[in-house]
């Protein structure tokens, strides 16, 4: 791969990173990363511990927060940095969700209660957004809270709650005027979940895993401090969401990692010189660059003041086609390889997780808003149709 | 030459009885079940599959079969596929269409006898891609060296036959189960599979199988394509009609997501996708009548592209349209999805079945 | 290319076919043709007489009204082998469209009037259904007609009316009864060229041809007995008319000679053992192989009984897909040889209407009913969506 | 590295003259009148041009240039291609960029100084891809023999820099239109070309421009794509700006065809591809001030694959969404789409930028 940052400063920040991941990261979280191989918790957590005390682990927060103040420009070089080294994506419902919400609207108790434990991995948020009926069309969502003395009374179900099993706080979308409609009406609550009332259905994925989950929640009490500001206005807090880590979304470390390991597998294959799988690399290889290359330009653009608003739903599109692209492909190089499963004696490295990760990616395309609503962003905000 | 007769009665009943044979037995419960059994163990409904014909039927009746042409057992088996059977038909049906070649008449009806009685399970067993299994004489015996990685079916199988290469010829050798090495486990669509290791293993002269110039198992795999090709179909045809419910019914900003333009051209694009491959499927289980050989590998070779190309169409579409709860291990898409995927994958790569097709025009 | 239909019975036929082209193809009108060159009226004219006096003008017309009496699989086999010959396509405004349209709806007088016209080639039918403002959505169109003594007065404009310029009769949809919505109140007439009123404007088109013309009727006279059947059914008929020779609809001969040329061409261009040329065209071969299969089994299954209703146009969608795709490889394959004006000094045989072909053929999906409206025929009237 | 700055003050000036210029000079029936002209007579605006100095924009002062650098030029180049001008602007700026490279600096200066004033057209003139033009040693004199068949901007040039290869080393020699042999065309575009036949013409020893290790010709190359691709950008804009017009105002069934979601969705894929097109633009205009040959050359053919790709595809679904109208020749878009086909044409397939992509990895 060919990075485009590197200029002095940009290779002596790259240094500092490579330096401290040689450092820190766990040879068995890398080797499992390296590999496609599913995480856990620990591997999670370890890692958030070692950047929490080097203070890199919320990159995109301001310094009085704990932020570690690079430029958009260092996060992407650090980005790119950590994933060809293989160390774990941190989820990010703490560090790139509900932190920035709190940090933009909430009370200061609020923040003063949670932001740390985000930052060190003490807390584990998940998202309580999505619902049974209410995925692509979050709007039409029925949770709803009641008000009681001193708080509210939720009862709904959430669901695609990834890593809802490590989680001890959730943040939900609740419905609180039933008589408005749609967007208005909505509010967002802090739930412990280890509240009463709160329960938790494993929802098994097709590759096996056991990441996301159906969240019920029977009657479950919130108090009124743990309303993130205005009742009724919370559909404006989680539409701001999509403007965190914007210019992030194109996911260009996490293609070019995968990438990296495709042709790894290519050569393990014996088919390094194949001339179409070359060139279909090649030709992921440039999708890259040109994502990468429309990322800088537009954070480019935004940092000399132009305004840039969904012009990056452009990034999530093509960056999962890419990275969606790139599984297909490693299944073909693997072959049969890729089909024993995985936990069983007779899986072939390094091809053992190549079809599983075709059918985990598949969500890509599907969540935080699927590319068909992308689309729609892209077609309705910019093109004004 | 092809002709494109409609199925006869005769293959829609075998259809008709495998549909029924699936809604009463494979429900996705009583499949985890199934799933749940250590792979080696023998497959299930193994021998109520026997017992309906099922492996008999595209034997000659000479050999013990029912003497069904191709065209016939393929709504047998786009049932099967489609209802996500675990249990190894057509691998052993590629088995049984290759000794029925390579064997006389009665040895044929002999060998054949337990296994198209669902006594036991056999299964062909090959050497990977550039790693053949390899025979070599001593005195009066054969000596096999090498492994043959993936056997589908062959975890619960009671006897391989291996395909060997003897002084550059293929041979066929049995080996039962005890006198191999095997390591059973899953794939991931949950069928069991097996790694069998031949090295040591060995039979007297006399009773190694020659393919004179590899014609009975050039049939046999063209056999075992179709018959994979027909489980593509079935699951493509399944994947098409579970999306198609499921966009009529789903309802997002007010109304099915069936009413969107952008599901509609691409449910347009899944209907083609099934259709072409049905085309594909019934030219190529016509042309494995054909005595031509490299008529039929061509257009084997042809369908195999063009349905493997759907099938990856068909299933990303079924997921992406099924959002959320396409991804999930809950409803009979996301089995189907692994299904066709192990399908895809196994049987040779799409770069050799294009050359196989150039090099038979 | 595999031969699907090969029988003893078939191949009897094929060689009937071709012992007929060998004597009666004109070698100039060949040589355009299998060099993909823009044809004049004298390449059809000449093309059709010979037909004509075979009998074989109108393979799918009822032997008494002056077809051949072939079968659906002879005309296949008849399509196939006369594309291969580089026989000249017919235009099929006449002997496809009206001519179908008057043996079904039309009166005696009609009937015997203009049947023997159409099949001879003495008259040139083209076609009144498009306007300016009314393309995909043929149901918004505004010709006019209004009733006078003894027939009816039309005025309005028709669009994208091909070899307009050779044609001495057109047949229109026209709006009679405006009150009515839409479908209702459209009736159709045959409109005399050479009427008073009736002028044209040649369009001239991105490859330099002017094969479409815009037709203007200004106040023309068409007497009671040139309407086809009833008045304000004229939606009907139209219709009527996407059931006509739906199951050629494919152009399978077409694609089938297009692949040969592009083979021809990769040959020329010493790119015929390129493996990515040699991938591509077994791919269009395949692709087109799934076609001729699909179009055999719907046949199959029509004959036998079962009711086939839009599914035909999936054989529309594939086939222009499939001809469009091979018009950009072979644009590849030419590489700059596709680039001299054709009627320039320097061309270079056989690449000289490479760009030309590519650039006339994206007609192919976007007239007769564009690939998009082909999508929502099949969503609607066959997936019930 | 790369900046990815804003376009700077000068650079907006110039695109901005430029859009200005084709305003006033381009409208399509003022085009149609250039384009009923012989090819080889002299392109109407050529010397216009010359004095806006949009032809010394690229070069060192030192050669009579304006010394401004590549990301400075592209706005400029995008709105001449949008602007389908058919003078050769971008062929001169090639020809120019590898004389004041190959030339000692004052002989450059002379040499330029009456093209850069727009008084004559020189281009490069290059042999077919397997089919070089060859230059052999007669005593004191270079001798020619081989056939450009395809130059740019040929048709109305004054002389020609033929690239030969002298004892397997590239030189430059220029020919006078009238020493060669000169067959002047248009291409489908619209834009004048010519096939230059070299053989007997010559010129002394002394008069061979030798480029070491061809380092002037490689610049060259990739500032003539780097023009070329710059053109292509601002005709997927253009494409794509004319279609968003078109699908807001058509109307069928009732309303504007931009409401429906196959097309939205259509358009945000072309929106895409514009936004694609400008961002490798710009990374191949900065990376053709690298010294680094390798890294230059790597960003260019990455840039002009994935640029290639775009415009094919923005072309494709400007025509399609413009239904009717855009296979005809009474709207910018078929001109504009002619013009795209051609830029894609020339200058190297996909598969040789590809392969010179991964050899400069």
């Amino acid at each position: 791969m060919t990075d485009l940052l590197t200029g002095p400063e940009d290779m002596a920040f790259r240094e500092e990173i490579r330096a401290f991941v040689a450092a820190n990261l766990h040879p068995e979280t890398r080797a499992k990363v390296a590999r496609g191989a599913p995480l856990a918790r620990e591997d999670f957590a370890r890692w958030q511990r070692s950047l929490f005390e080097r203070g890199w682990v919320a990159p995109a927060w301001p310094v009085e927060h704990g932020g570690p103040g690079w430029t958009a420009r260092q996060r992407l070089i650090a980005d790119e940095e950590m994933f060809r080294l293989h160390t774990p994506p941190l989820p990010g419902f703490g560090l790139k969700m509900i932190g920035p919400i709190l940090m933009r609207f909430g009370s200061e108790a609020q923040q003063k209660r949670f932001l740390s434990g985000i930052l060190s991995g003490d807390d584990w948020w998940c998202q309580g957004f999505s619902e049974p009926g209410a995925g692509s069309d979050l709007a039409s969502l029925r949770t709803r809270a009641v008000r009681v003395a001193g708080g509210w009374r939720i009862s709904g179900s959430k669901t695609w709650t990834t890593y809802a099993q490590y989680a001890n706080w959730i943040f939900c979308l609740v419905r609180t005027d039933p008589e408005v409609k749609r967007q208005e009406g909505i509010s967002m609550m802090l739930v412990d979940m280890t509240s009463e009332g709160v329960s938790r259905r494993p929802i098994r994925l097709m590759d096996g895993t056991e990441e996301v989950n159906e969240i019920f929640l029977d009657d479950v009490f919130v108090p009124d401090d743990l309303v993130v500001a205005e009742i009724n206005k919370g559909w404006t807090y989680a539409k701001a969401l999509l403007e965190n880590e914007r210019f992030g979304i194109g996911g260009i470390g996490r293609s070019k990692h995968l990438l990296q390991r495709v042709r790894e597998m290519a050569v393990a294959a014996g088919r390094g010189a194949d001339p179409e799988i070359v060139a279909a690399l090649a030709g992921y290889e440039i999708d890259i660059m040109a994502i990468e290359a429309t990322t800088l330009r537009l954070l480019s653009a935004a940092e000399a003041g132009v305004r840039i608003g969904a012009e990056t739903s452009l990034l999530k599109i093509r960056g999962t086609e890419i990275q969606q692209g790139l599984t297909e492909l490693m299944m073909d190089i693997a072959g049969p390889a890729a089909l024993p499963e995985r936990e069983s004696a007779c899986v072939e490295e390094p091809f053992e997780n190549a079809a599983y990760q075709f059918l985990n990616w598949r969500k890509l395309s599907i969540y935080g808003g699927s590319n068909e609503i992308q689309r729609g962003i892209l077609a309705g905000q910019v093109l004004g149709l | 030459m092809i002709h494109f007769d409609l199925p006869s009665d005769v293959a829609l009943l075998l259809r008709d009885t495998a549909e029924r044979f699936v809604a009463e037995n494979y429900a996705l419960p009583q499949r985890a079940e199934m799933l749940a059994a250590a792979p080696e163990e023998a497959p299930r409904l193994w021998s109520a599959m026997a017992e309906l014909g099922w492996l008999a039927a595209p034997l000659q009746e000479a050999v013990g079969g029912l003497g069904l042409t191709p065209v016939h057992i393929v709504p047998l088996l786009e049932a099967l596929g489609a209802g996500l059977v675990l249990e190894p038909v057509v691998p052993a049906m590629r088995c049984a269409a290759t000794l029925a070649r390579a064997l006389p008449e009665n040895e044929a009806a002999t060998a054949l006898e337990p296994v198209l009685s669902g006594e036991r399970i056999e299964v062909l067993a090959e050497g990977a891609e550039g790693a053949p299994i390899t025979a070599t004489r001593d005195g009066d015996r054969v000596m096999l060296l090498g492994t043959a990685p993936l056997v589908p079916g062959g975890a619960a199988a009671a006897a391989f036959w291996a395909v060997a290469e003897l002084g550059g010829a293929p041979i066929l050798i049995r080996v039962a189960a005890e006198a191999a090495s095997v390591a059973a486990f899953r794939l991931l669509d949950g069928q069991a599979a097996a790694r069998v290791c031949f090295d040591g293993a060995s039979c007297a002269v006399s009773e190694a199988v020659p393919d004179c110039a590899g014609a009975a198992l050039d049939f046999g795999t063209d056999m075992g394509l179709v018959g994979a090709l027909a489980e593509c179909s079935g699951l493509i045809d399944a994947l098409y009609r579970a999306t198609l419910d499921y966009v009529k019914l789903r309802e997002q900003f007010g109304r099915p997501i069936g009413r969107f333009q952008a599901v509609q051209h691409r449910m347009a694009d899944m209907f083609i996708a099934r259709e072409e491959a049905r085309s594909m499927l019934h030219l190529a289980a016509e042309a494995l009548e054909s005595e031509d050989a490299g008529f039929r590998a061509r257009l084997v070779s042809a369908a195999r592209v063009k349905i493997a190309d759907n099938a990856r169409r068909a299933l990303r579409d079924a997921v992406q349209l099924h959002g959320g709860m396409g991804v999930t291990d809950e409803l009979a898409v996301g089995h189907m999805v692994k299904r066709l995927l192990v399908l895809t994958q196994l049987g040779g790569s799409r770069g050799a079945h294009l050359k196989r097709f150039r090099d038979t025009a």
